[in-house]
């Protein structure tokens, strides 16, 4: 078949539903592909399929009821979720925060950031067609925080650990030596994974120059968190609002150059370095003390007695996946009026059929598992 | 040359392989039925009553703050009522829904009489929804000695406070 | 941030007829001239608004409003709070994702569950519920089916 | 409560047999002990408790050890479907679906307060308050999500209920065996219809001793 007569031949486009059930979206997330052959021509993602009511159920709860439902929303980092709603409560209900708790919720926040990141990497392998192997390595990783969570705060992954104006409970005996083992050998397990993975040419064939996402692009469409930054905008809300008490440790904020998925997972692996050098410095300077206000023990003790003054707030965190956050309207009842969550997942979808139209099916698999997507946060 | 990083990958799995017949850490998987983990102590899986002396008088005095304060409305109470009628400080009926509850804990904290409390038990699986999965009084109640047993370090601290309550049962009246 | 009132001066400087109100700590701008008041936070080099983090609608007893939240990556200058209000039947405001291309998504989620329509959004369909589903579920006044 | 033993052989003639090294069995037993061994589950997860599925198809927990650990993308080769999550009505259709594109012997296990009846998001508008409205339901497993043993151990009572199965009186030999599930609809307000009669009495609410 010479060239000219290729071009006489009527072909079509095929229509691809990447249905709500398949195995690499990451749970309940669907994409109507148009392929021409391999190569993508359209790319619509349909979503809603978890979509809970989460907004809606807050407006009839109490503001601590709402707490445990934030662990569901991004169901991997449920101490950031926490950590984002209880800074977005404390501004609105003016609540200062002990140097203790401080401390605590900086080290559960560096900790969820180690889970996310090594568990995104296992699934961007599984996308990959690394079937399975790095996502042990990664969840046997993961046990080991997951150890220290549940001993402090009850529950592997549901952890409702926060509180307004500081957290439910101190550490149990033996936590601080538990992070202080994770500090000593989550390094060797990331030269391990990296020995694993980094220089693997086939990973490197696969996911350079694939899923390009352009500096303008990306703040134009709102992109945040480490896609933001592997397109090399250097941009880290814990640096620029410097909320907490950040501005306390030096750490470096890791930047890509070509914005490709290569550099996303580059870019992820730096930053859990840079969360292991928090946490060492958080874990000699926790001083001690209490460990909530006392205002805030009185709220949790009686939620409903609970009422933030009218009025609204706009509180953020750098999540692991971007800015996560939380937009509340009080009316002085002990009901928020509005409660909305910005979460980071479902802005960065905005872009995914830019970054994928002219690549082949395979690598849009890539580049959404690179965008790193968790359902309960995408849909609420 | 063009190979070396996929086989310096296959040389950590080699690594890890060889590795789980001498070090223990590699070891890791957990024979669940035969061999199990033990409970951290702040494990919380789904509420349970206390009682001190006998079933049927628990620490529940059927106040209803954990139903209300319960996120998903799974705890219902109906408070005790005596021959003619007069309201008593203590359920007749203390349903939890377990497949409704989210094991938050909320009820717990918010509690003022100590008498519901988290438990470690986590093998609930069920045929039957609605007849197994509701629990109802006589299923929730457990001794205080096996709050104690699962839970030390709180159990002692509530039996003080509680002994400390029961020492001057009324304020001296009339000084 | 240098100061809200210092930014509607230069608002009503550089468009005349713009009419923006201050309520506690946000502008509030008429939904005809919200487009061209955008472009210019967008553009102009004193502010370079060029992030917006948020779209949120809320749903007030006597009308809709949509709160955008903007940011400024190059001057990393915080939270400029935007209302734009309308009606509770007929609402529309014009759609900012020309200028920002993050409302697309969150412009659509908006519609969907508060009914906003947005004129000029390139694609606005319902975005977390089915497309048969006949109401704006997020409303104070929505009844759910009781099954 | 452990299911009773159908096996005809009884159990000391049994014992007497092996200590002579001879095994008896009936074909029954073999039967149930070979389809209960692999069960093959449906790569199927849909919120948090898909999270705690996955750990317990990682190393530490191991669910490979009771022959469940090959999770096979299509239904087509799958025997069991963990509901693992919230399903919303939008997701129900295709839940539904996929049960019955499953070839018979299937079972069904609900992992979480969401499967079983909505959980925490029951007063959702958009939550299905619970999926046995239209596909039957072998074994509820409750928790937020539930531990990765609690997992296993409603796999083990599952593993107890393929054992008590006798293959003259199973449903799915039998003949004329019409076991498809209909498939609910998108309505203006809800699902089309909003439960399987045959599957669902809806009287069966909360018994809660209020007399």
């Amino acid at each position: 078949m010479t060239e000219e007569n290729l071009s006489t031949l009527a072909t079509q486009t095929l229509e691809v539903s990447l249905g709500p059930q398949h195995p690499s979206t990451h749970g309940v997330f669907r994409m109507n592909a148009t392929l021409d052959g391999e190569t993508i021509v359209k790319l619509k993602p349909v979503m809603g399929y978890l979509h809970r009511n989460h907004e809606k159920l807050a407006e009839d709860m109490t503001y601590l009821g709402s707490m445990p439902y934030t662990d569901r929303l991004d169901y991997i980092c449920s101490m950031t979720n926490n950590f984002a709603y209880a800074l977005a409560v404390e501004k609105l209900a003016g609540l200062e925060v002990p140097e203790r708790a401080e401390y605590i919720r900086i080290i559960m926040a560096e900790l969820t950031r180690l889970v996310n990141h090594t568990l995104l990497i296992g699934f961007l392998l599984n996308d990959l067609g690394a079937f399975f192997t790095p996502v042990l390595y990664a969840f046997r990783e993961r046990e080991k925080i997951l150890d220290l969570f549940e001993s402090v705060s009850g529950s592997r992954m549901m952890c409702n650990y926060f509180r307004f104006g500081g957290v439910k409970i101190d550490f149990s005996p033996g936590f601080l030596e538990g992070v202080k083992s994770i500090i000593q050998n989550y390094p060797k397990f990331l030269d391990e994974f990296e020995k694993l993975l980094s220089e693997n040419e086939i990973l490197m064939a696969r996911c350079q120059n694939v899923g390009v996402l352009s500096k303008e692009l990306a703040i134009s469409a709102g992109i945040s968190g480490p896609m933001l930054r592997a397109s090399g905008v250097p941009y880290d809300i814990r640096k620029v609002d410097g909320y907490s008490i950040y501005n306390r440790f030096n750490f470096r904020v890791p930047i890509g150059e070509v914005g490709d998925v290569y550099d996303r997972y580059y870019v992820r692996i730096l930053e859990m370095r840079e969360s292991i050098k928090i946490l060492a410095q958080a874990v000699k300077e926790i001083p001690e003390g209490p460990f909530i206000s006392p205002k805030g023990a009185a709220g949790a003790k009686a939620p409903r007695t609970f009422k933030p003054p009218k009025g609204q707030v706009y509180g953020r965190i750098e999540a692991p996946k971007g800015e996560l956050g939380f937009y509340l309207v009080s009316d002085g009842s002990p009901k928020p009026y509005r409660y909305h969550v910005r979460p980071p997942s479902f802005i960065n979808l905005t872009i995914l059929e830019d970054m994928c139209i002219g690549n082949k099916i395979a690598d849009a698999i890539v580049t959404l598992g690179s965008v790193d997507i968790v359902l309960g946060e995408v849909d609420r | 040359m063009f190979g070396f990083g996929v086989l310096k990958g296959m040389l950590v799995t080699i690594q890890n392989f060889f590795a789980s017949y001498f070090s223990k850490d590699h070891l890791t998987t957990v024979q669940y039925p035969e061999e199990r983990l033990s409970a951290k102590e702040r494990y919380r899986n789904f509420p349970f009553l206390v009682y001190d002396q006998a079933p049927e008088d628990p620490r529940c005095v059927a106040c209803d703050i954990c139903a209300k304060e319960c996120p998903p409305k799974c705890i219902t109470i109906v408070r005790d009522s005596d021959a003619e009628g007069k309201p008593l400080k203590r359920p007749k009926s203390f349903d939890i829904d377990y497949s409704i509850c989210m094991n938050c804990g909320i009820c717990e904290e918010v509690c003022p009489f100590d008498a519901i409390f988290m438990d470690h038990e986590f093998e609930l699986a069920e045929y039957g929804r609605f007849e197994d999965l509701m629990y109802h009084k006589d299923r929730l109640l457990k001794p205080n000695d096996h709050f104690k047993k699962i839970r030390p370090t709180d159990a002692t601290r509530i039996d003080a406070k509680l002994a400390a309550k029961t020492q001057k049962p009324a304020p001296p009246v009339g000084n | 941030m240098k100061s809200l009132e210092e930014l509607k001066q230069n608002l009503e400087s550089k468009m005349p007829g713009v009419t923006s109100v201050l309520e506690e700590g946000c502008l509030v701008i008429s939904k005809n001239d919200w487009l061209e008041v955008a472009k210019f936070l967008k553009s102009s080099p004193l502010y370079s608004f060029d992030y917006l983090s948020s779209v949120t609608g809320v749903d007030y007893p006597d009308r809709l409003e949509a709160v955008y939240h903007l940011y400024s990556i190059e001057k990393k200058i915080g939270p400029l709070t935007v209302k734009v209000r309308t009606d509770r039947q007929k609402g529309e405001i014009p759609s900012v994702t020309p200028v920002w291309r993050s409302a697309e998504f969150q412009e659509r989620e908006a519609f969907d569950l508060l009914g906003i329509h947005f004129t000029g959004h390139p694609d606005l369909r319902r975005i977390l519920m089915w497309e048969g589903f006949a109401f704006h579920p997020l409303r104070k006044d929505y009844v759910a089916e009781n099954d | 409560m452990t299911t009773p033993n159908t096996s005809q052989v009884d159990p000391n003639l049994k014992s007497e047999m092996q200590k002579k090294g001879i095994f008896v069995t009936t074909i029954n037993d073999l039967y149930n002990w070979g389809r209960r061994s692999s069960v093959w589950p449906l790569q199927f997860g849909l919120a948090c408790c898909a999270i705690e599925m996955i750990a317990t198809a990682c190393a530490r927990y191991d669910i490979d050890r009771f022959g469940a650990g090959l999770f096979r993308p299509s239904p087509r080769q799958a025997d069991l479907m963990i509901v693992a999550g919230t399903v919303t009505k939008k997701m129900a259709p295709q839940v539904v679906r996929l049960y019955n594109q499953m070839p018979e012997p299937k079972y069904c296990i609900t992992m979480g307060a969401c499967s079983i009846s909505g959980g925490p998001f029951k007063n959702g508008y958009n939550v299905l308050k619970g999926i046995d409205r239209y596909i039957p339901v072998d074994v509820h497993l409750p928790g937020c999500p539930p531990r990765p043993e609690a997992l296993l151990h409603g796999l083990i009572k599952l593993q107890e209920k393929i054992d008590g199965q006798v293959i003259e009186k199973t449903e799915w030999y039998q003949k004329g065996l019409k076991r498809e599930f209909p498939v609910p609809e998108f309505g203006p307000n809800g699902l089309i219809p909003p439960y399987n009669p045959d599957v669902f009495t809806p009287g069966q609410s909360r018994l809660i001793t209020t007399g």
